[in-house]
């Protein structure tokens, strides 16, 4: 395959080859028009691709397929916690349950779920440019990220992996007897397609604007790409040399992590928190990005306090990391830096409920609508604030000596990472769907499966935070009795979870087909991925846009309703 | 034609400064400074990468971006290591009751 | 080549182009500062803590060996620079040669780091992991020592040998005659790259060599 | 209240209450930021709700006092809440001086827990009500976590290193102990009992219970089994007697203090750190001596270093917390008088 050089001959093949085909299936407004779906066909015109739109679906399916197998991991999970004996599993088969929950969950689908996804399809679209930066590097980080995931599908089925997600020392490099080695492997590589993925977002938003598209007009959910890009470039390489480490020492059987050679299991800690804890910024700061979208777009209204949403998004992505201390408050860390990170930890709080409160108070005196996308953006609110609260708990000193490593932290971060960052994904990806697919889906089911998510969410996880602060620890296979009804309870939350997530597969690919379709822009929206023909052309935009106004401009024009 | 153009000569001289400062790390690792030998070992290879960064990397003709992207990397470094010494190196500091010092300085007495 | 063919299709002009690639570098270069950064903050840790067992291993080094990489690691860096000023200049034949040295002083490096001293380090018994032999005092610690020698220049190493399969893909590119004084991005966000693997040694010679009392 | 549908685990350690009073106040704050939230965005999604197609939004771009107001708020309750907490953390993290010690060796997968009267538990913990308790951990393998819900307490349990945690009981009992670092297999029942006894019982379970050798004379035995004392008793290498917590010179200049993690690696690693004027000669003990035998000299140790109070050997006598010295520089005043901040002493069977 001869590439040219940024993949723009290429480019040119794809065109040709469509007009060559010709004979699509022609449905008014779509399949008459050249775009970004039927410019050409074959897997190879996909697999090949160099377009940032066509690497978002390749992602999106991915993703989709890496999320549906974590979470068959984690209805295992609930269903033997029904019992206090264990319901169905071994100890040793819910451990390798959890770990590939974990990694699968967090670096298989939370961490490139918003970027790769909607980022991709966005970013160029939003700035009004013809593609990312390096449109051939994209292509690769998507391949780097499927070789990763090889890996990490290798470990688990070659006998699984059953050190947690979190590769803890020396458990990981000397005791356990999994595969630890290909499971790092995989976290490792499909960190090098983060951070390139960081890379190429940071490189277009810097250089690829659209004439007159100034920093402050960028549309909050760039801000939001860019801050976690900034996440992704300077803190995954710390965890890639930590694994890489974790691996040699595993190999060689001596490393810098050996007790037996004066080795500090807790450095570990600190190396691996360097990146994990801003890791869930990474996953949490592109929802709020969309979510600044979602709750413009049906109050018809500007955000409220545009730079301080933008400038709180670049705020969470430095102090982020300064906080990693407080996952070991009681990890054997000093005191003296057990304080200076808890403090560290309380100023991170401060602009996440920056953006909650403007947020609130962009609905005053809107015009507001309840379409599916804003449903999942109110129940992400309420969900992300309560999650966000429960981390001062953490936070605080006194309070974490006691609920540390309990299922209260569980609770917490699943309100973060499930209930808000995958809630402000399904919210973005119904927001966009029309602009992706060119298709509506059924807007009565996406609101029934936005309220069952809702429900079944906090029925799943508030228990936890309940079972918490009881003392029930996490990643326990079997547990005391005095814990079963909670315990209960949230397997049964799960299960109407479960449901909740597998409407919205049903009927997305049934609009894909059957949708009615959507036009250019059915929520009359501002922003320019709404000014171009919906899907979108390969080239995204007829010709370079030239940008005016402020983001959300609301209020200045008559907007057209689909 | 785009970016800028070094004369040959400067790259000559930087290397022959490379060159120097090289000789001159290793000979002061000679010479017992206590523990400046580290302080000069340390300044000299900044020195010296200073040099590459500005005239071979072509840092002090590039934009304002380029030094960005150097200076964050820098300064999250500086995090890190700041940060991770926060615990390393106070982790013997256990808090002892008041008495116990009174008990050390009796012993010591 | 005319200029029209040195644009990608998203870039509007040369100089977008141009800025982007090697901003992008940069950026690059700056998580491998965080990737180096991590193995570093350790090296600063223990080299506290046991600070004697580390300048003992320090000294059990050859700073010989040590000094000779560093000038044929410089050299490298002047060959690289003087292969990117080639590449603007348009002049073909001057940048085959440069980009043909560098590659030559970068095998070199890595055949004395691997062949020479490695081989021997191992044949001494210094290998942790794989030949440990040594048992005088505070053994262990050395141990540690030796480990994080054999990470860092091994690292710094795959690094090395990264760079050399760039350098050879710029080799051929350059024969079939793909830069010109509009398009060298290639060749100058490699010679960023080279410069840094130079620059990551420039900081392992002394703390892994030097700073161990040779007094 | 709240029989059936607990909120809380018992309160049964000092520190208890005040843990439980701070959850409470921030269960208070996050009680009222959700209902705020929650409810406001009620009101306005109601109130603004699109009524046609008409309805016009009215822009209102934001507002700057607000702003200050809602990033002031949050900050002045984060800051009360890091006070709070911390200087709670703080003080729960001090062990009182007459605590008495208690050694805790974490393996995969289950807990060896040795009574300075002798006495070694496995995976259960007795302990007198109202007297305080400090466990210094260590682990043979992997990091655990010796987590007490009831107590409000847990620390990790690491390899290579000790760490400790405190607590005094204030109510009989049995209260579930756990293991809070996943460690392996076997996790999830790494765990057990501490018992809470009151002082009359806890005597009779000591002497009817498999009564070992207390820490301090197996020490003793040891350090003559193992020959320590041929050079540690003749002066060819360094003496022990006042040796522990106090400051130690090297022969490389610098100075150490004796304390657990330096004895123990002085036993395991000799070279590592040679006393000034002394040489380099002891041979290592790593595989010759387990964790708790290691826990052992460190007990007898100790005791060699409380102004007279431990001989060589002597069998200790009960109750500790009169014997002083047992926690290092202990608890105990230069005529043998109990430090005033002792708890109340139980009263003997």
């Amino acid at each position: 395959m001869d590439f040219g050089l940024f993949g723009a001959r290429r480019r040119d093949e794809e065109r040709k080859g469509h007009y060559e085909m010709g004979t699509a299936v022609v449905e008014p407004g779509i399949e008459s028009r050249v775009h970004y779906l039927n410019a050409s066909y074959g897997i190879k015109s996909w697999l090949l691709t160099t377009d940032h739109k066509r690497i978002a679906m390749l992602y999106l399916a991915s993703i989709t397929f890496f999320f549906f197998i974590g979470g068959a991991a984690a209805v295992l999970m609930r269903l033997n916690l029904i019992s206090p004996q264990g319901a169905l599993l071994e100890p040793a088969t819910y451990n390798k349950l959890f770990s590939m929950h974990g990694i699968i969950m967090v670096f298989f689908f939370l961490i490139p779920s918003i970027p790769a996804v909607l980022g991709n399809f966005l970013v160029p679209l939003m700035i009004g440019a013809r593609d990312l930066a390096f449109p051939r590097l994209n292509l690769l980080s998507w391949y780097v990220f499927m070789v990763g995931g090889l890996f990490t599908l290798y470990a688990v089925i070659a006998g699984g992996v059953d050190t947690g997600w979190t590769f803890y020392t020396p458990l990981s490099t000397t005791y356990a007897n999994t595969q630890v080695i290909s499971a790092a492997l995989g976290v490792f590589i499909a960190g090098f397609s983060s951070i390139l993925t960081g890379l190429n977002f940071v490189v277009t938003i810097h250089k690829m604007r659209a004439p007159g598209l100034t920093w402050f007009r960028l549309p909050l959910f760039l801000w939001a790409i860019y801050a976690t890009s900034i996440i992704q470039i300077l803190g995954t390489p710390v965890l890639a040399i930590t694994l890489t480490l974790v691996a040699l020492e595993r190999v060689f059987h001596v490393g810098v992590f050996d007790p037996a050679v004066g080795g500090d299991p807790i450095l570990f800690q600190h190396l691996f928190w360097f990146y994990s804890h801003p890791a869930v910024y990474i996953m949490i700061l592109p929802s709020m990005g969309v979510i600044s979208e979602l709750v413009t777009a049906f109050s018809k209204k500007r955000i409220f306090g545009y730079s301080f949403i933008a400038f709180s998004s670049v705020a969470i992505a430095v102090i982020s990391f300064l906080v990693w201390g407080h996952h070991m408050f009681v990890a054997g860390q000093s005191i003296y830096a057990g304080i200076v990170f808890s403090v560290l930890s309380f100023l991170v709080a401060i602009p996440s409920a920056v953006k909650v409160f403007n947020w609130t108070a962009t609905l005053y005196k809107g015009s507001v609508s309840y379409q599916a996308p804003m449903l999942y953006a109110l129940g992400f609110i309420g969900l992300f604030t309560m999650g966000g609260l429960t981390g001062l708990f953490l936070a605080t000193l006194a309070v974490d000596a006691h609920v540390h490593g309990t299922y209260f932290v569980v609770g917490h971060f699943h309100y973060i990472m499930v209930g808000g960052a995958v809630m402000g994904y399904l919210g973005g990806i119904h927001y966009w769907w029309p602009k992706i697919s060119g298709r509506m889906y059924p807007d009565g089911w996406a609101r029934l499966s936005a309220a069952i998510i809702f429900i079944g969410f906090n029925l799943t996880f508030f228990p936890q935070y309940m079972l918490g602060y009881l003392g029930m620890p996490r990643r326990y296979a079997v547990y005391a009795p005095e814990f079963q009804v909670l315990n209960v309870m949230s397997s049964a939350g799960a299960s109407i979870l479960g449901v909740g997530y597998l409407i919205p597969l049903v009927y997305m690919v049934w609009s894909m087909r059957y949708g009615p379709v959507a036009g250019p822009n059915p929520w009359g929206a501002k922003g320019l991925e709404w000014q171009t023909p919906s899907p979108p052309p390969t080239e995204n935009f007829e010709e370079t846009p030239k940008v005016t106004e402020e983001a959300y401009a609301y209020g200045t024009e008559e907007t057209q309703v689909a | 034609m785009v970016g800028h153009i070094v004369h040959k000569k400067l790259y000559f001289l930087v290397f022959a400064g490379l060159i120097g400062l090289t000789a001159l790390t290793t000979g002061v690792a000679f010479i017992d400074l206590g523990k400046w030998n580290t302080l000069a070992a340390l300044a000299i290879a900044v020195c010296k990468a200073s040099l590459v960064v500005l005239f071979f990397m072509h840092l002090r003709w590039s934009s304002g971006l380029m030094r960005m992207a150097l200076l964050a990397a820098f300064v999250w470094f500086a995090i890190l290591v700041a940060l991770t010494l926060s615990d390393e190196f106070t982790r013997q500091w256990t808090p002892v009751p008041s008495s116990w010092e009174a008990q050390v300085q009796q012993q010591a007495r | 080549m005319h200029s029209s063919a040195a644009l990608a299709e998203q870039f509007d002009d040369l100089e977008q182009q141009h800025e982007s690639s090697s901003f992008g570098m940069w950026v690059f270069l700056a998580t491998e500062v965080m990737f180096f950064g991590g193995l570093f903050t350790a090296y600063i840790i223990y080299r506290n803590f046991y600070l004697s067992a580390f300048e003992a291993g320090s000294r059990l080094l050859d700073v010989k060996i040590g000094a000779a990489n560093t000038a044929v690691l410089l050299c490298s860096s002047l060959t690289m620079a003087l292969g990117v000023r080639a590449a603007q200049l348009g002049k073909k034949k001057l940048l085959i040669t440069f980009l043909v040295l560098t590659l030559l002083l970068g095998l070199a490096f890595i055949g004395i780091k691997l062949g020479l001293e490695w081989r021997h380090d191992y044949l001494e018994g210094f290998a942790p992991g794989v030949n440990w032999t040594f048992h005088g005092p505070d053994s262990r610690h050395l141990e540690l020592f030796f480990c994080f020698y054999f990470f860092l220049t091994g690292i710094h190493a795959l690094h090395m040998v990264i760079g050399a399969g760039i350098l050879t893909v710029l080799i051929i590119m350059a024969g079939r005659g793909r830069f010109s004084p509009q398009r060298y991005n290639p060749v100058e966000v490699s010679g960023l790259y080279w410069h840094f693997v130079d620059i990551v040694w420039i900081f392992l010679y002394p703390l892994l060599y030097l700073i161990g009392g040779r007094y | 209240m709240w029989q059936g549908f607990p909120i809380r685990p018992e309160q049964a350690s000092t520190i208890a209450r005040g843990v439980d009073h701070l959850y409470y106040f921030l269960t208070a704050v996050d009680l009222f930021f959700t209902a705020l939230i929650f409810l406001t965005i009620f009101y306005l999604a109601i109130k603004y709700r699109r009524r046609s197609a008409e309805t016009k939004a009215t822009q209102v771009e934001g507002n700057l006092p607000l702003e200050v107001i809602w990033t002031i708020i949050p900050l002045g309750i984060c800051a009360v809440t890091f006070l709070w907490g911390s200087s709670l953390f703080i003080r729960n993290s001090r062990p009182p001086e007459a605590a008495t010690e208690i050694f805790v060796v974490g393996k995969q997968w289950m807990w060896k827990l040795q009574h300075p009267e002798g006495p070694m538990e496995i995976n259960e913990l007795h302990v007198p009500v109202r007297r305080p308790i400090k466990l210094t951990m260590t682990s043979e393998d992997v990091i655990h976590n010796f987590y007490v819900p009831a107590f409000r307490v847990q620390k990790d349990v690491v390899p290579g290193m000790y760490t400790s945690i405190w607590f005094e009981a204030t109510r009989t009992g049995r209260y579930h102990f756990f293991c809070n670092q996943y460690c392996g297999t076997n996790h999830a029942v790494m765990g057990g009992y501490v018992i809470v006894m009151s002082p009359d019982d806890y005597e009779q379970w000591l002497s009817g219970g498999i009564r070992g050798e207390s820490m301090v004379s197996a020490g003793a035995k040891l350090y003559e089994q193992l020959a320590c004392i041929t050079c540690h008793g003749t002066g060819k290498g360094p003496p022990f007697v006042n040796l522990f917590s106090s400051q130690v010179k090297l022969t490389d200049g610098t100075t150490v203090t004796a304390d657990e993690a330096y004895i123990r690696e002085s036993i395991l690693y000799p070279s590592a750190k040679i006393v000034a004027g002394y040489q380099p000669l002891m041979p290592t003990y790593k595989g010759q001596v387990t964790e708790e035998q290691i826990l052992q000299l460190l007990a007898y140790i100790k005791s060699l270093s409380s102004g007279g109070a431990g001989q060589p050997g002597k069998p200790t006598s009960y109750p500790p917390s009169l014997e002083g010295g047992r926690q290092g520089a202990g608890n105990q005043t230069v005529g043998g008088q109990q430090s005033p901040a002792t708890v109340p002493v139980p009263k003997g069977p």
